[in-house]
């Protein structure tokens, strides 16, 4: 009796899909949020598929996800319906799912493919599922996830703009060929699967909806219907599709599709379909040709001479900032104090100078900073000198964002007229402070620049992320920077890689003052160079800072350094401010003991 | 046209299969039933129920044969089917201390308390191959049997011992944060330690193996060899709560391998007065694994967040296996684009550099 | 205009065993505008220590330093920082320019710092150039590869520059040829007459002979005369 | 017998001897609902592994369960492994015994079976593993 009702059970059971039903729902909920936040990568928990990763899992689950048994279902790969994987997917959805299959890009609702967007022009009656290998745009630039993930985030995308500046640098056009990246809705930079550039703007402002799923990855992603989508690329550089103008289709004389070989030396189209339907008589060849990205095809008398030598123009006299008279400072930080280890402001107790150590009798936690106050106006510089360990490269790291403190406030005026205390910003605000507020310059200039791409580049990526889309205009300014830093401009295009340590300090303070930040923090700026370069660099920044009313705040144990820099200084010893003064002052007169020893020494 | 051509791919895939089914499943010898699999190619299932992360030996077995022995492939068959499948509980937390051990040795020590277990092992068994002309005579004997003590059962695991001694790095916090589900959410770094033991769990064994190697020997290697504390093969109870009365019942028991490995820590900021412990736990009979997984597990403690990117993105069978293999599909399109691009940087005559080129691309 | 009351300066030797030397020991001192103060005495009897402890290049211990009213020696470093820039200028015996920067950059620098916008700068260091008769030939040489008289004629240029309200020298012609003296001494002169106050010190009679209005003679930190030049001279 | 022992020991009980004897449960012809028709699927395995005692999810395992109403009264099943037979004709028993019907001392007895041929499979399996034990030899 089991037995029989069992089969009885079984029979009145529905079919069975590829997917249960929990799974159906939740990529049915990943899909629609990615239709919310176009070009966003929605996280998903992906299923093994009857498919190999890789071999459209992630399409399939999309599909699955949407589609229903009114549906009609067509799949191609490399624009072709017969493809083996394309037909094998075929075979497994309308298998399992129920719904009409077609070749015919007009009866199908779904269109699964695989590195093509048809060139039947869509509607938006379609649904175009692609399928995704690599989901993220960012993968070329930055090998790690997390780092990918914040820059997303933050819409961080200095890198990938510096790598087309270096691809046109180098190559004179931009090499990247299918999965060309593109900002979508105006925010997220989202890379269009391998499609061909020539289908790129296909996706701009279609009538369709377009999901990518990227089985492997566990990523899906959409572009809505009407959505912008722009491919990456300097403002004064055109995008290029494949092709040229002489070439047509030897199947059916098409001249605006994508072409592929056909062997034998003749080109044909990728599109099957459309190659038949066009011989056949049986296409819209009018509305097929309005889409056509023609205007896009290369044309080389268009192209920029990218790496012609920049001519500078007589530069121009700096730009000199409106000095706020209300704001009498740029930078005002107040009790400051940074605490590592248990304990807080708690262990603090018992360490500073009078009780010789920083560490904590009753935590053990380091105190590397407390009560450390000062502020910088417009055009003056401030040093602050101390021997290692004394907490000034702290208070620095605190200033610049790469450490948050224990205690104390920062304002600068540049934000919300000095309204905020910049501490209690989260790492992506203070982030995009260093972008043009911020100069940042550190002693190891290894730190402060990517040694694998070009003086130019490292100085495109500050501009880029401030918003530069000019490839001349990017070229001209780092031109500018670079012969005031004294780099020969022969040089410009060469990996940092390449320079010497000195000059290496010489193109991160180009940096450092690209965007002309408000503050310029510099952290031991001469101390990895040999004396006679250091001193080079110290007349450079010294000039550098008499002519722009840039605030500074310059960070030495070398007391020759903070002379030349700065006219009024603070002395830390073990975490504590001990003395400050006029520069000047401080090493004629030193009051503090520890302030006479520095000077001694530097004396010697 | 080739093997995509615009006709003809549906027949030549059927054709392939019919190929496949025909050789395989009627090749001239006897059937290989499933008893046969699980009792003769034991571990290469347990290898299957580990790596496909679904426990059910008949299954596994299946899929052995189905795939021709692949076990990478018999693992996706596995995962494809689970995924058809429905999630009916989640099990009552399972204690390892509760194992019955079928095998377990403790290299850190002696005489540790409980038995050094040799279990089912060939590992002190000279590698010689046998070539036997048939099956080998029956073997009537039937041991004797021995009474059993529950410490040699369920034996107190070597670390508890240390942990007595105050010689273990404490990691209890006493907080009990849910579990991260890789087959529902994907893992990314940063993730908790629950989504990367559960990555290792089911990550493909050589590729484990392979990466904890590249630690000790590879170029950006920085583990070194631990002292193994302790391995076991055992079953361990699975139970869920009873509908009707609410308290847990066991369904049955399942086959685990578990690893304790011991870390002498000797970092700047380390606690050199202790060690450290990395656990490694996986389906079935698979000791290479788990101790892999041990390794890594204290690896990626010490080591953090490059490791953690490797060990959450990179060892699944399925995602290696699968990008690999989809090299092989056609790629016309994408290689067009890129020739298009080679003929484009020859046209512009400006001077191309040999430089390290920024980015690549993936396609 | 400088008011200058009971003002001490002691040094405190910390990298030797804290010993103390007292500098100046309760100097009380007036220069008006338009006046020439010269300081006189012996060798360590404290005049530059007083010109810095004015420009605050020492902090005094005790007293009060206070021009037309302002308070140097408690005014916060940024105040006092400008205030030297805009007010005050200081001329010692040796020029300490950056290297590589010209004396035309150098002394519209200066100019700057008196709150000249850069054009009205340049044209002020020019003036100031020319005054102390440097050859325009030289003004953009680096200062490092020029002569000893050269540099102290761009350092008083510096300090003179758009001038200051109250003129601190420090030795400032020694090194000169007598007829480039002539020229800096008229300069100096000159600002006097034109309202600048001056405190300064001259290693010979003949200066302050010429230009002070009063001398001042100090030993071991203490004011022991004042009254006219030539009086005080003899 | 408490009712998660007897889900235990039937859940280990052979597909055989429990479809022989839900079939003669049902034989009277009393009313069977199948409140949730015998299923195969997944449970998730969480472990607490030892270092930080946190868990953390092994895998997944193969099982099913069924439930009925027999006469009113419940049974439940859940095994191992996708047997859907046997986890029905175990759900049946389980009602069986829950409802007092006839068969509940059969039901009771088939626990009894299992239960001792379980332990009969323990000693075996220790009897040939309990030889490859390492016995230090101390010398004095």
């Amino acid at each position: 009796m089991i037995t029989e009702l069992l089969s009885e059970i079984d029979d009145s059971a529905g079919r069975a899909g590829l997917l249960d039903d929990g799974a159906r729902r939740e990529i049915r909920r990943a899909t629609l949020t990615a239709v919310c936040v176009p070009g966003y990568q929605v996280p998903f928990g992906s299923r093994e598929m009857p498919v190999a990763r890789g071999w459209g899992s992630g399409g399939l689950q999309v599909t699955l996800a949407v589609i229903g048994e009114p549906d009609t279902v067509k799949v191609i790969d490399q624009g072709d319906d017969a493809g083996v994987n394309a037909t094998n997917l075929r075979r497994m959805i309308a298998g399992t799912e129920g719904c009409e299959e077609s070749t015919d890009s007009r009866d199908a609702t779904v269109i699964q493919t695989r590195h093509r967007v048809p060139e039947q022009p869509l509607t938006a009656e379609h649904v175009l599922v692609l399928q995704v290998p690599v989901p993220e745009p960012l993968r070329g630039v930055e090998r790690s996830t997390a780092e990918c993930d914040r820059m997303h985030a933050e819409g961080d995308y200095a890198a990938i703009w510096v790598s087309l500046y270096e691809d046109l640098v180098r190559n004179g056009v931009i090499t990247r060929s299918t999965g060309y990246p593109v900002l979508v809705d105006g925010r997220y930079v989202m890379a269009t699967t391998p499609i061909p550039r020539w289908d790129v703007p296909r996706l701009h402002r279609s009538p369709h909806l377009s999901l990518f799923g990227a089985g492997r990855e566990k990523r899906i992603y959409a572009v809505p219907p009407d959505t912008d989508v722009e491919p990456l690329t300097f403002d004064d550089v055109p995008f290029e599709v494949e092709g040229g103008h002489e070439q047509q289709c030897a199947l059916c004389g098409s001249s605006d599709t994508f072409l592929v070989e056909g062997g034998g030396g003749r080109t044909i189209c990728s599109d099957t379909e459309w190659c038949a339907r066009v011989a056949e008589g049986d296409a819209d060849l009018e509305a097929h040709a309005k889409q056509a990205p023609l205007h896009l095809l290369p044309d080389p008398a268009r192209r920029v001479r990218t790496a012609a030598p920049v001519t500078l123009v007589a530069r121009p006299e700096p730009a000199r900032r409106p000095v706020v008279s209300a704001a009498e400072w740029t930078l005002q930080v107040a009790g400051l104090g940074k605490v590592h280890g248990l304990g807080g402001a708690d262990a603090v107790a018992g360490t500073g100078p009078e009780h010789g150590t920083a560490i904590s009798p009753t935590t053990g936690a380091i105190v590397a900073a407390w009560d450390v106050g000062f502020d910088v106006a417009p055009g003056e510089a401030v040093g602050l000198i101390g021997e290692s360990g004394s907490g000034k490269s702290t208070v620095l790291r605190c200033l610049v964002g790469e450490e948050s403190p224990t205690a104390g406030v920062l304002h600068l005026a540049a934000v919300d007229a000095g309204a905020t205390d910049l501490f209690t910003l989260d790492a992506a605000a203070r982030r995009k402070l260093r972008v043009d507020v911020l100069g940042y310059v550190q002693q190891d200039p290894s730190a402060g620049l990517s040694l694998n791409v070009s003086a130019g580049g490292n100085i495109a990526e500050r501009l880029t992320a401030a918003g530069w889309r000019s490839y001349h205009a990017i070229r001209q300014r780092a031109a500018e920077l670079l012969d005031r830093v004294e780099v020969p401009l022969s040089r410009m295009d060469d990996p940092v890689k390449t320079f010497s340590g000195g000059m290496r300090q010489r193109v991160q303070i180009a940096k450092a003052l690209a965007t002309d930040p408000a503050l310029l923090l510099l952290d031991e700026p001469t101390t990895g160079l040999d004396a006679s370069v250091a001193a080079g660099v110290l007349d450079l920044l010294r000039g550098l800072l008499a002519e722009r009313d840039v605030a500074a705040v310059v960070v030495s144990h070398d007391f020759a350094v903070i002379e030349t820099l700065t006219e009024r200084a603070v002395v830390m010893q073990l975490g504590r401010v001990v003395e400050h003064g006029l520069t000047d002052q401080l090493f004629a007169d030193p009051h503090h003991p520890y302030t006479q020893r520095l000077v001694a020494a530097a004396r010697r | 046209m080739g093997y995509s051509g615009a006709r003809g791919g549906l027949e030549a895939i059927l054709a392939a299969e019919r190929h496949v089914r025909h050789e395989r499943d009627h090749a001239p010898v006897p059937w290989a039933g499933t008893e046969q699999i699980t009792a003769r190619f034991r571990l290469a299932v347990d290898r299957v129920m580990g790596e496909a992360g679904l426990y059910d030996e008949p299954t596994a077995a299946h899929a052995f044969r189905q795939a021709e022995g692949d076990t990478l492939e018999a693992a996706h068959l596995v995962r494809a089917h689970r995924s058809t499948l429905p999630r009916l509980a989640r099990s009552e937390p399972v204690d390892p201390d509760e194992m019955v051990v079928l095998r377990r040795i403790v290299p850190a020590h002696r005489t540790p308390d409980g038995p050094q277990l040799l279990g089912r092992t060939s590992d002190y068994t000279g590698r010689l191959l046998e070539r036997p002309d048939g099956p080998p005579s029956p073997n009537g004997q039937v041991p004797a049997p021995v009474a059993q003590a529950d410490g040699e059962r369920r034996p107190r695991r070597f670390s508890a011992m240390l942990r007595e001694m105050d010689l273990l790095v404490d990691h209890r916090t006493g907080a009990d944060p849910e579990p991260f589900d890789v087959t529902r959410r994907p893992a990314r770094p940063p993730a908790p330690r629950s989504a990367v033991l559960a990555s290792m769990a089911r990550a493909e064994t050589g590729a484990l193996v392979g990466l904890w190697y590249r630690s000790i020997l590879g170029p950006d290697g920085n583990i070194h060899e631990v002292t193994l504390g302790e391995v076991r093969h055992g079953r361990l109870p699975l139970r869920v709560r009873h509908p009707h009365t609410g308290r847990p019942v066991r369904i049955g028991t399942f086959r685990a391998t578990e690893t304790e490995a011991l870390e002498d820590l000797d970092g700047a900021e380390e606690d050199r007065a202790r060690f450290d412990l990395g656990y490694g736990l996986c389906f079935g009979h698979n000791e290479r694994k788990s101790i892999a997984m041990a390794n890594l597990d204290v690896a990626c403690r010490r080591f953090g967040a490059s490791l953690e990117q490797v060990l959450l993105l990179t060892i699944d069978g399925l995602d290696s296996g699968g990008f690999l293999e989809h090299l092989k599909l056609p790629h016309y399109v994408t290689f067009r684009s890129m020739v298009d691009r080679k003929l484009a940087v020859r046209t512009t005559g400006e001077r191309v550099r040999a430089t390290d080129p920024l980015g690549r691309d993936c396609r | 205009m400088l008011r200058i009351r009971n003002l001490r300066k002691t040094f405190t030797l910390h990298t030797i065993d804290g010993r103390t030397v007292v500098s100046l020991d309760g100097v009380d001192l007036d220069v008006a505008a338009g006046e020439h103060v010269a300081l006189a005495g012996p060798s360590g009897a404290g005049k530059s220590s007083l010109l810095r402890c004015v420009y605050r290049s020492y902090l005094p211990d005790a007293g009060s330093v206070s021009l037309d009213g302002v308070e140097l020696t408690t005014l916060p470093d940024r105040a006092m920082a400008r205030l030297r820039g805009r007010e005050l200028g200081y001329v010692s015996q040796f020029l300490s320019a950056p290297p590589r920067t010209g004396p035309l950059e150098v002394v519209a620098a200066s100019a700057r710092r008196r709150g000249l916008d850069r054009d009205a700068a340049r044209e002020a260091a020019a003036v100031a150039l020319r005054a102390v008769g440097l050859e325009e030939a030289l003004w953009d040489v680096d200062c490092g590869v020029l002569s000893g008289g050269e540099r102290q004629r761009i350092n008083l240029a510096a300090g003179t520059v758009a001038p200051p309200r109250l003129l601190l020298l420090d030795e400032p012609v020694s090194a000169l040829d007598p007829a480039n003296r002539e020229l800096a001494l008229s300069r100096i002169a000159g600002l006097a007459a034109s309202g600048v106050a001056v405190l300064a010190v001259f290693h010979d009679a003949e200066a302050i002979s010429r230009l002070a209005t009063r001398v001042v003679e100090l030993t071991a930190g203490r004011v022991i005369r004042t009254g006219p030049a030539l009086e005080v001279a003899s | 017998m408490q009712p998660e022992e007897r889900a235990e020991l039937l859940a280990l009980a052979e597909r055989a001897e429990l479809v022989e004897l839900a079939d003669r449960s049902l034989a009277d012809g009393a009313d069977l609902r199948v409140v949730v028709a015998p299923e195969v699927g997944c449970v998730a395995t969480q472990v607490v592994e030892p270092v930080a005692r946190e868990r953390f999810l092994l895998g997944d395992v193969l099982a099913c369960r069924a439930e009925v109403e027999l006469d009113g009264v419940r049974g439940w099943s859940m095994r191992l492994g996708d047997d859907r037979a046997a986890v029905l004709a175990a759900a049946v028993c389980d009602a069986e015994a829950n409802a007092g019907r006839p068969l509940a001392g059969a039901v009771a007895e088939l626990c009894r079976r299992v239960a001792a041929r379980s332990a009969a499979a323990e000693a075996a399996e220790w009897a040939a593993l309990a030889p490859t034990v390492v016995a230090f030899e101390e010398l004095a």
